[in-house]
């Protein structure tokens, strides 16, 4: 039974996102679920990157490290791989994470790194003032797509399941309280989960009423082992919300144990005396 | 007037030619010859031997066997090479000075010249010395008549054939002629063959049979480019690369986490830092690219770990903006970079000191980091310490610049005292209570206690935004001059701290010669030979550029008749370094730039001559 | 001794205080007053306003209108905004400087404050001039008794709400007030406000009422703060940001290809293009980062297209690799770079120009670029369009750097007459036969000529690998050494031949300042004003930085007691450069690092004070 | 009918692959695919990273852009974006695209850049001399990976498939007419056509008997519009060679065209005067 409230995990700094952002809820859903699952703050890292959304580390009451637009995958993996007892959150935008950080995504993915990943996608660029993001629709105005935005939306579900992440989903900032249900079994995924969780820029792209509209539930027979139908599912239309794809797979956490029992242990006494010079370092590559 | 003159080249492009103090030669130029045939030379402490050939015919392997087997002989070596960027073809060279003394380069006129092939002869011959003498293999060389008398061919192609029915063990043949000119004992050969094909039977037979048959090819040569044989050999000699010093060096150190982006001539790191790591409970891993790569160094090194990557200057091009990010957050990380010709792709497998205002300047804003400079391999062992060092104890991203030459060389060193080094730990939160806690304090020195992943009264946001004591944003004037006056100032104290590297005279009254990293061993060498003709000659070179040691620097050069700075590259980068840090206006800039390293003759010729402007 | 005392600055960290050069003031200090009840003042040409509220309460738009009326009335204007990081919430300030002659800087003494919170006056306050008056929000904030003689509440959230239902138009009172006491007609605003709420029934009569409802409410003080009314106003006056000189600028130099990632403070200029770049047959493209979108302009201008990207500091960090890239496959690309306060994320929306090193020295080796520095709105549309004619003629990379001030701020200058404009087309390949066609061709210039897609002789490989005058990859010492002669080589006429803005005396004998960017407004300004206490001053700023014009530099200060360099930044990047370009030894640095820029006042101070080491 | 044969695309300079490398068939079916389309080598570019494979371009006599390593996907977009009349054909290794270039592929898909992507994926880091590539496989030894790759593969046509890439195929350097074929179809197919050509290193990971043993043919009554299919045919094991996936959609091109038609004609003039002082520029962003 979970003794800390999702009050414990406020910090002192208030939310700067305006009146009706998204981003609120899905706050209120991770402070409820780490909660749920009595996280220790001092043993949980919030990663991010830049962005209204990548702000939030700075108002949870844990350990946090705000970095780069579109770098906090590889910063949360190094995080993990250096302390595997550690539990660690990475956070951001769409923009952060499928437009600058899109290099990262499909390796955090295969890697299955140890690490969730929760982004907020609000189909814009909010910080920088409402440019199209790569979830953004076709044809959408928006400031520097005057004429309307002329390229079809990276669909970052699908690219999940096809670059190998091992779970999958889709939550909403104004449903909370699934939201809250899915970061916590995301959390306790093993290996790389993704949420895809919807959270509308009220200011700048104001979807929250559509998109109230247009969600459903996954369907309840729906098999999320099942690769192939999680792909169907992502690129259907309409935002179906719950567990798409899941996959038992070792973790690179895991992998990388392996490799430590795998490995002879030595010192760097002994490292020194392979280049001695008398005793002959071997060809090439001496040592 | 400003004293620059290599500063940004000439007003006007000009045809390519030799760099400035390397002499061209032209074949046919009439030189001091020697004859191979008559009679024995006396023998010598040092002998430079060059071999050449097309990539692909082991001339590489050819070099590091013998050169290891110097080393296990007993004899100090050096070695350079250069090869093409391409995985096959392309003219190869690698050359290797032994010596029974300690060396400090790796020697401009060769001694022994073993041509593999015709272009080797074309693209060498120049490089031979006074008494110079050439092995050249029977069949794919031709030597022009007035060398003859100082050349022998080698059956190379024909006997590798005759024994192995193929070419393989054509530089096995090469290596095997060596040995008898320079009186060679061919027994540590062996032994390393033997080692290195222990799995392959037939292999290591095969190429011992090469050698012998090489050695009675030129049998009759036997001994006529003696070495003194080396009297007191010491057990802690180590052979070893520049990269290979800082990888073992970084173990000793204490890192827990590598990860890095292959990349010509730093991979090695990445190579042996993959196998090593694990068995002292660290991790190495290959990220998809050099962002990434610092980017979970910064994720490593925030929960408390030692972390480092290694590249070359196209990889710190796009680490800018993380050395950044690591310096504003206050995150130690150690990145080396192996210099390689530059701009751009460049010369892959070339040498070039070209990144030092990268290193200082890379990264928008003003970031706080320090950039060292190892002088020589051993060195490279030393400076990764003090690169470790100076990351954690002021949180703080360190470069540790090495280069092609550098990083790839082998050289005979002193085993390192692992237990005598002095590792610094971070100052963490451990002990200050919740309430006391600021992560980005305002403290005497700087250096704030970093809360780790773990500690429950050490929780924070590492941020790249301004921000104030707590972590938290914040851009008012005071907030942003006091960080940086944090961040920048703190790492005042290494200006007068950080270790030099000096030789010969502390305030010579002739000639000071200031640089920085592998310049180092030809001018130490030089400046014996200048002292040896009376002058008053030093070196310094501070192993630390950045930041500066003005002052010191200053000093050195108070009573100097003349300041010469030798540098690879282009534009002089560390003349006008010191020349925007220091008080010192006149200096003569030598900047060479054509992915080559100094030789010791070449910075003789520079104090016989002025430089013009 | 070196004599750059803000280097690097103190030796250590020192509690958070006010920058050098602008004194710290303290709630209740005295300061000579002035009665905002007691009879008018006599008019004056110049009078500084500055609005300060919380983000989202309409101080931005409120400034803005009240600039844009002004210009329409015939006054010069100059602006200067700060504002939060963040959309929503944080302190936020807009000051306006409005005159009838042509003015530089926006001005040190308030002559009116508005506050509409209390944070407003708080963080304000002690801005006011000796003679400054407060206008304040008659609910939201308190004055402190000794000010209240040159204060005047003002209903502002009140009336806004009884007249449109909430606090919307606040701004609009505030607005009305002000037009009150500077004694400005309502007319221009009105128009404005019609136009912008066309389509917004309503809106635009609510706007309007708030904006009388304010000027009724200060009718009493109507004309206490007169402004001299201009006289000759010309037709050619334009009221255009730095961002916007910059992006009709590219247009006028005939820009076809843009291609850009949103970023604080430079998407204006993406912004602008993707409406505009379209209708003159251009496109702009919004990539996935900074990298995209540098390659991208790097392919299009491959094609023969003039291409651009804009950034900050941050994207700046990511395009190092492709900026040598550029340099070494001789590709021609403009680079927008409008700098913010670093480093790292810093502070995205405060001013800095603390990018110059990395403009001059990111990438590793060393890649020749040329860097640009404009001095006024006015000059962000003439040096956007040397940058191209720079990158055209000799196809290189050109940085251009602003800063947010610069970037930001409205500004009334003289339309420029795109039809008088050079514009350089680039060199290529068309006429020549193929056979005796050399990309990379070694020329009297330097600059060879370039192949283009479609031309059938013009055939190459751009590359980045050293290569020799084909194309084709080569690294021996004569190709590199050739090469960097020829890249770095033609770029030497720059040196002697770049625009430079001065005032005053050419070579003065007392002050001669240095600067480059933005800081030339106030400096221009404090130049006429220490030249009228008879002092022999001018000021020197090279607009282009790189390649340094060191000979002109050394030549304008050869008869000047003190050399004072003022920049905003913390390491005195500037200073350095003089340091290590010219022969000049000993300057005075003054590196502010406050995210503000200079004023003129603060300028002055400078003179009138030697800063210490 | 062709005028041009495979050697008019032959430059001055010879290949400096090793013996056997695959890029010698990969170039040798570009070669034969550009003279069966009769290209104009005037109006061809080819773009390439950097690595063995994307030394392509040296080889070939058209125009050229060795870029660097990771970025001809942009490299490419800004070529064609600028010149549409140019055929555009943008090449490299596995590593070039997949890791260092990893976030500029979905993006090239999405937009459907009207460029083909021929990447030779020999499973290896060719030019660094044989470390392990993201297509390496799982527990794979390598110089960087001697304890064995603890990473899974990506899989560049599931990837592909999922980004919005309109044509997907799979090829083999052993098989260079079906290759040659490939080549030819993507080209001439409007949009961004990625084609995965398996070119085995032969001095680092030498796969070439095993993978000519391996491949099959893409079977005949797969439909290659059935996006889901494709991404079910590209995650099955075995090697089947042909077009997974092709789909009829407006290329970035043509998209950047409308635009074009769209804008109202204007001048610089005409802009200038819109910042008129007099006449007063609309607040907030005037003109
Ligand atoms: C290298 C770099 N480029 C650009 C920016 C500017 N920038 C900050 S946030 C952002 C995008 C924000 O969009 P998203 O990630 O979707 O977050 P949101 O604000 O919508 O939550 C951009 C372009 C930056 N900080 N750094
Ligand atoms: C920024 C940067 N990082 C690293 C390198 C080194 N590098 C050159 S090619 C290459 C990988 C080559 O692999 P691949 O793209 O698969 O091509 P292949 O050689 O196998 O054809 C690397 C890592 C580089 N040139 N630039
Ligand atoms: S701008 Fe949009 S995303 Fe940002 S805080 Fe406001 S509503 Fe949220
Ligand atoms: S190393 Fe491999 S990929 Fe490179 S040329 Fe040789 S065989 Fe081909
Ligand atoms: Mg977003
Ligand atoms: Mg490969």
């Amino acid at each position: 039974m979970s003794t800390r409230k999702p009050n414990d995990y406020k910090s002192e700094l208030k939310p700067i996102w305006c009146p009706g952002c998204g981003d609120f809820g899905v706050l209120a859903s991770l402070y409820r679920s780490m909660a749920d699952m009595d996280l220790d703050p001092a043993k949980t890292v919030i990663v991010s990157g830049i962005g209204c959304s990548s702000r939030l580390p700075h108002f949870a009451s844990t350990y946090g490290v705000h970095t780069l637009h579109g770098r906090p995958l590889p910063v949360a993996m190094g995080v993990k791989l250096a302390n595997p007892d550690l539990t660690v959150i990475a956070v951001g935008g769409d923009g952060d994470g499928f437009a600058i950080g899109a290099g990262h995504f499909p390796h955090a993915s295969r890697r299955n790194i140890d690490v969730t990943y929760l982004v907020m996608d609000n189909e814009i660029y909010g910080l920088t003032k409402g440019q199209a993001s790569p979830t953004s629709l076709f044809e959408q105005k928006a400031p520097s797509t005057p004429f309307g935005n002329p390229e079809d939306p990276l669909n970052p579900l699908a690219l999940a399941i096809a670059a190998g992440a091992s779970f999958v989903a889709r939550g909403a900032s104004f449903n909370t309280k699934a939201l809250t249900e899915l970061i916590t079994q995301a959390v306790e995924h093993k290996g790389f989960s993704y949420i895809d969780a919807m959270s509308p820029c009220t200011t700048f792209n104001n979807t929250q009423e559509s998109w109230k509209d247009a969600v459903t539930d996954v369907a309840p027979d729906h098999d999320p082992t099942d690769r192939v139908k999680a792909f169907d599912l992502a690129l259907r239309g309409g935002f179906s919300l719950g567990i798409l794809y899941r996959q038992e797979r070792t973790t690179q956490t895991e992998r990388y144990k392996a490799i430590l029992e795998q490995a002879k242990p030595s010192d760097v006494n002994v490292m020194l005396d392979g280049f001695n010079a008398r005793k002959g370092a071997a060809i090439g590559k001496p040592a | 007037m400003a004293s620059i003159p290599a500063a940004n080249g000439p007003a006007r492009p000009r045809c390519p030619e030799s760099s400035r103090g390397l002499p061209i030669r032209h074949p046919g130029d009439a030189r001091p010859g020697c004859n191979l045939y008559g009679g024995t030379l006396s023998a010598r402490n040092s002998v430079v031997v060059r071999l050449a050939g097309e990539s692909g015919e082991g001339v590489i392997s050819c070099g590091d066997i013998l050169t290891q087997a110097a080393a296990r002989g007993g004899y100090y070596t050096q070695t350079f090479r250069t090869f093409p960027a391409e995985i096959k073809g392309g003219p190869c060279m690698y050359q290797f000075r032994l010596s029974d003394e300690p060396i400090w380069s790796h020697g401009q006129d060769v001694d022994l010249l073993v041509c593999f092939n015709q272009e080797a002869w074309d693209l060498n011959w120049d490089s031979l010395g006074p008494e110079g003498v050439i092995l050249y293999d029977s069949v794919e060389v031709t030597i022009p008549d007035e060398y003859l008398d100082r050349a022998r061919p080698v059956r190379m192609d024909e006997l590798a054939k005759e024994i192995g029915g193929s070419t393989r063990a054509k530089n096995m043949v090469a290596a095997g002629a060596i040995t008898a000119v320079i009186d060679f004992d061919t027994t540590p050969i062996e032994e390393l063959v033997l080692r290195r094909y222990a799995h392959k039977e037939g292999v290591a037979d095969a190429n011992i049979a090469a050698l012998h048959a090489g050695a009675e090819e030129s049998a009759d040569l036997k001994g006529r480019y003696p070495l003194v044989p080396p009297v007191e050999v010491e057990e802690d000699r180590m052979l070893i690369s520049g990269n290979q010093a800082i990888a073992v060096g970084a173990v000793a150190a204490g890192v827990n986490y590598f990860a890095g982006y292959p990349i010509t001539p730093a991979s090695d790191i990445l190579e042996w830092l993959s196998v090593r790591l694990p068995q002292v409970g660290g991790l190495t891993i290959q990220c998809e690219d050099e962002i990434a790569s610092l980017a979970s160094v910064v994720g490593a090194s925030y929960t408390g770990a030692k972390a480092m990557t290694a590249t070359s200057g196209p990889g710190i091009s796009l680490m800018n903006e993380l050395i950044g990010y690591a310096g504003t957050a206050e995150i130690p990380v150690v990145i080396v970079d192996a210099q390689r010709g530059g701009p751009s792709t460049g010369l892959p497998t070339k040498t070039e000191q070209s990144d030092l205002n990268q290193a200082l300047y890379g990264s928008h804003g003003e970031a706080p980091r320090v950039v060292i400079a190892p002088v020589s391999v051993e060195d490279c062992f030393y400076s990764i310490v003090d690169a470790f060092n100076y990351a954690e104890e002021f949180q703080v991203p360190v470069l540790l610049l090495t280069d092609q030459g550098l990083a790839t060389r082998l050289e005979v060193i002193h085993r390192p005292d692992p237990e005598k080094l002095n590792i610094v730990q971070r100052k963490t939160s451990a002990g200050i209570a919740r309430e006391d806690y600021k992560r980005y304090e305002y403290t005497e020195s700087g250096v704030s206690p970093m809360g780790l992943p773990g500690e429950p009264n050490g929780m924070y946001v590492a941020t790249g935004i301004e921000h104030d004591e707590y972590g938290h944003p914040g851009y008012t004037p005071e907030i942003h001059l006091g960080m940086q006056n944090k961040r920048l100032g703190k790492l005042e104290p290494i200006r007068e701290t950080s270790r030099v590297a000096t030789h010969g005279e502390a305030q010579p009254e002739d000639i000071a010669f200031i640089g920085f990293g592998s310049t180092f061993g030809p001018v130490r060498e030089a400046v014996d030979r200048l002292a040896e003709q009376g002058l008053s000659v030093g070196a310094f070179y501070p192993r630390v550029l950045g930041p500066f040691p003005a002052s010191r620097v200053e000093a050195f050069v108070a009573n100097a008749k003349r300041i010469i700075v030798p540098e690879v590259n282009y534009t002089g980068q560390l003349a006008r370094l010191i020349k925007a840090e220091t008080n010192i206006n006149e200096l003569e800039s030598v900047a060479k730039c054509d992915g080559l390293p100094f030789t010791a003759e070449a910075i003789i010729d520079l104090a016989a001559q002025e430089v013009a402007a």
